[in-house]
């Protein structure tokens, strides 16, 4: 039977491939949707520029997800397009920062910058893992991730100490994101058990860094970083804002038209 | 005059001109009005293909279709930099895209309604523009002609993606086939049309060919088009919506019907599908990127009068 | 075999229900989609009463469809939903005016008021259809634009003469709408069939009068009707703008992600 | 003192109290707190199911939920009007619940997530505001409890709704009915939390009740709701993500575990998963519809300055 909904075997080794894999999808898609409408060319290239290498990291990732998933009924396998395509809303792991809807450029940067100061040490971290091919996943993706963070961290830095009304649409952007930091850190059961096996790294061991990270640019960006500590969180586990399933309607659209289709 | 009769020589005898190089006021005018043109389609032109940016249907379709959209901002980026070496900045160039004065590809005045509209833009949008290009890297100005050796080597990139979309559908369900096939019908005269006006017409041409900047007419771009693309969409098993085509048996190329140059002027004119939201999204783009390109010039004047203090 | 996109035999009696039931769908769509953000809460409860008697009139005219569509192979028939839900954007026959994006309030209500200055005579005329349900939707219907009509002529005014600031909004909203009305008249052989059969009337007959009362509200809104003559369509043959697309996306997500459940 | 007693006496013999009569400043505060948190429960409210009138599955559910939603703005307007009576006016009351300063239910600081969620929030979500309302339709505040029987009586129609939304899909495929199992897991406990803090906790309560503002207590009401609904979700075939729910053999009351007040305590606190975005869309859709609603005015001004000359 051609189907329109997978379902996921979802190891911990599965459970953990798809958290980034989705991480990196959603993030990079909203990137891509402005793509032609940054407020200059080069920026416009270089949102794509990081969309696309988040794309990839987001595949290289289902790659393996697929690769551990055990098989299907019927040997069927998943690939990086029934994960992509053909899970519901509640099936997908990813950070609520990442579904966040843009807003303007300086909330664009800004998300950005949060995650790429978080991702980028926790890929280096992961270049030391026991498994080879998340290690080789992770030495790629730190390289740009690297370059995310030096990007975002020049235009948080430039638009915070730009102008009044850029000083003050920055401190908005990052009010209204802030909440949703905690997640990146938080790990669970199923990690922990990867964790034992140093197939990979406890994710709230960088927290710190990412903090101290963070308080430099803004201290450089003239920005307060929020007091407030309560944090959001539901994506890893599925529960997920009503953003997401825009997105997904939209992205979703033509392969779950046509069941079975090779586009 | 003498300058002129000595430009004239080094054009004939297929030297580059540089931007140091003297150079007749018309040539300027006419190289900044054909290169600001070229950059400005390569921006406008992001829209109808960056509107299925996000419901591409799998990974390497989305992936490859951002990095194609990518890579004409890129091209509007080279271009407007060879504008530039002719005094035209880009910032004058680019209001006068958004106040309507300025003309780009008028292909990018219409819809991208199915994601078979991306197989048909990259087969036939960039396989006419690459066949218009492709002369343009002897053109005689050295950076346009620099600049375009770059964008047509990315183009037949891209216009072998397109092809490959085209095929796939083709050779997919009657529903992807027929999906391919109405895109086909609706780009088909527009890409034809893409050449411009036909040679009887056609104004600027004479000059510019004197100039080495135009070495084909823009009828003989069309043919040469039409001769490629024929057997392509024969490849594909799908049918061109012309049914006066036919292979003409002396010279072997495929004559086509009659081109509908009243939509053409229409399109040129401002009412195209989509002129006016093509041009409602660049300003939009623009007014609300201002407070970014005012802050970040901002903190480029203060760090330069800090460095200076 | 359970579909997921259907085909319609479309004689011309099915086109012409087709084509007015989707112009009452996607511009109902719109409306609904303002539901929850207009300008004051009585607002709020207008939209959505006109957006909820413009999707009434297509479920009408969409079971007239159905009822006129010759039965489908297994004997299998077209549904409303199948109809609204199952079909691609080049099946759609609505006017291009109807799926333009909403843009701001005064957008919405001049679109509203071009269209329902057109369709409050059409269906007062289509009162004397030949066809007796014909004649029925159109009776209810037009008690219904009437009040549309009543009502965005009110806003059209209160707005036009209003502020500086409400007045150039109003005369940009004109502007930009304006190439969209002249489909509105256009017939083709398939109704034209339908008109010699008394079963529908003539659209462009419906233009003096529109005319006469779109300048005359403009007046007294202290609007300028737009010079330029060329008009768009493309709609009612399927040749439609980029927005419709996503509108569907977004419409259609659900039924399509399951073929053949019962929502 | 005796005008204090007097008002008692009225109530206690159930009287109706009218916008004119005399009333304790404290009785009117309590009832513009309360009216105008009803009142920006509903206008809130339609904001989660909002965002599935695009998305609902079928011509009917989405005219349905649009007339539902509408309903809603209704009963705000009903309500600010009854609190309008009572001297506090509309907007400034707005104004407070955009500036974060008002309350409103915390239930709609959880999103919508899936189609199911719509059926969820008639069923649970309705079903427990009509629990606390019924109730007020017997408000001492004559204005206020007309309000109510209007809204009640619409409520229940959208119990009924969201009740066979929820059955359609209990009965559909294994997909559907997983996705109201979902949904019934997320909305069930703050469902219950839509009763208020436990009666150990509640503040107000005494004086409300003297005043027959207030007529059962927060943990009575729970009681019903949830004896009303276990029923219900067994004939769903569903099961209430509540391992220690089981019933009572004397009184035959369901007895349910343990309630995270601390989840309702970050809600209220303006943690919820949603609060941000809830005030953020009322505020978008205030701050544009700024000029209209200047224009009306400025045009209203004009009229009634033309008609006065």
């Amino acid at each position: 039977m051609v189907t329109n909904t997978i379902s996921v075997s979802e190891t911990p080794q599965v459970l953990y491939a798809l958290r980034r894999a989705d991480d990196a999808l959603i993030l990079g898609h909203r990137l891509s949707e402005c793509c032609g409408h940054a407020p200059t060319l080069e920026e416009d290239m270089a949102l794509a520029n990081i969309g696309l290498d988040l794309i990839g990291q987001a595949r290289a990732l289902y790659a393996l997800a697929a690769l551990r998933e055990p098989s299907l009924e019927g040997g069927r396998a998943n690939t990086e397009d029934t994960y992509a395509y053909l899970r519901d809303v509640g099936q997908y792991r990813n950070l609520l920062l990442c579904e966040l809807p843009n807003g303007d450029f300086g909330r664009i940067i800004m998300r950005q910058f949060l995650y790429s100061a978080f991702i980028d040490p926790y890929w280096r971290a992961m270049m030391k893992s026991s498994d080879v091919q998340l290690a080789a996943i992770a030495e790629k993706a730190e390289k740009e991730t690297a370059y995310h963070l030096r990007y975002t961290s020049e235009w948080v830095i430039r638009l915070g100490d730009g102008t009044p009304k850029s000083h003050d649409r920055m401190q908005a952007a990052l009010e209204f994101l802030w909440s949703y930091t905690g997640e990146m850190f938080d790990t669970d059961e199923a990690e922990a058990m990867l964790q034992a096996e140093g197939m990979i790294i406890d994710a709230s061991a960088i927290h710190d860094g990412w903090r101290t990270t963070v308080q430099t640019i803004l201290d450089r960006a003239t920005l307060t970083l929020p007091q407030s500590a309560w944090m959001q969180k539901g994506g890893r586990s599925g529960r997920h804002s009503e953003h997401l399933g825009f997105l997904l309607a939209e992205m979703q659209q033509l392969p779950r038209s046509e069941p079975g289709a090779v586009w | 005059a003498e300058k002129m009769a000595n430009f004239q020589t080094r054009i004939d005898s297929e030297d580059r001109i540089e931007a140091n190089d003297w150079m007749p006021e018309a040539y300027r005018r006419t190289l900044v009005r054909q290169i600001s043109q070229h950059a400005h389609s390569e921006i406008i032109g992001q829209l109808p293909e960056g509107a299925w940016i996000t419901r591409a249907p799998s990974l390497r379709r989305k992936a490859a279709l951002l990095a194609k959209v990518q890579d004409e901002c890129g091209h509007g980026l080279y271009l407007y930099a060879a504008a530039e070496t002719l005094n035209a900045s880009r910032e004058a160039l680019m209001d006068q895209l958004m106040e309507g004065k300025a003309k780009y590809s008028s292909i990018f005045n219409y819809p991208t309604m199915t994601w078979a509209d991306i197989g048909a833009i990259g087969w036939l949008v960039d396989g006419a523009a690459i066949m218009n290009q492709i002369p343009l890297c002897r053109c005689s100005y050295g950076p346009y002609a620099r600049a375009m050796i770059r964008v047509c080597k990315e183009e037949s990139f891209h216009q072998r993606q397109g092809f490959e979309i085209m095929m796939t559908l083709a050779k997919g369900s009657a529903r992807q086939k027929a999906m391919a096939q109405d895109a086909l019908n609706r780009w088909w005269w527009p890409s034809l049309m893409m050449f411009g006006p036909p040679d009887t017409d056609s104004q600027h041409s004479d000059q510019s060919t004197r100039w080495k900047i135009k070495r084909f007419s823009n009828d003989e771009l069309r043919q040469k088009f039409v001769d490629a693309t024929v057997p392509q969409a024969q490849f594909l098993g799908l049918t061109l919506p012309d049914p006066d085509l036919r292979q003409d048996e002396v010279t072997g190329n495929w004559m086509y019907g009659e081109i509908d140059w009243e939509e053409f002027k229409q399109v040129i004119a401002g009412n195209g599908p989509c002129n006016q939201d093509r041009l409602a999204s660049r300003r939009k783009a623009h007014e609300e990127g201002a407070w970014v390109r005012e802050a970040a010039a901002a903190y480029a004047a203060r760090q330069a009068s800090r460095h200076a203090a």
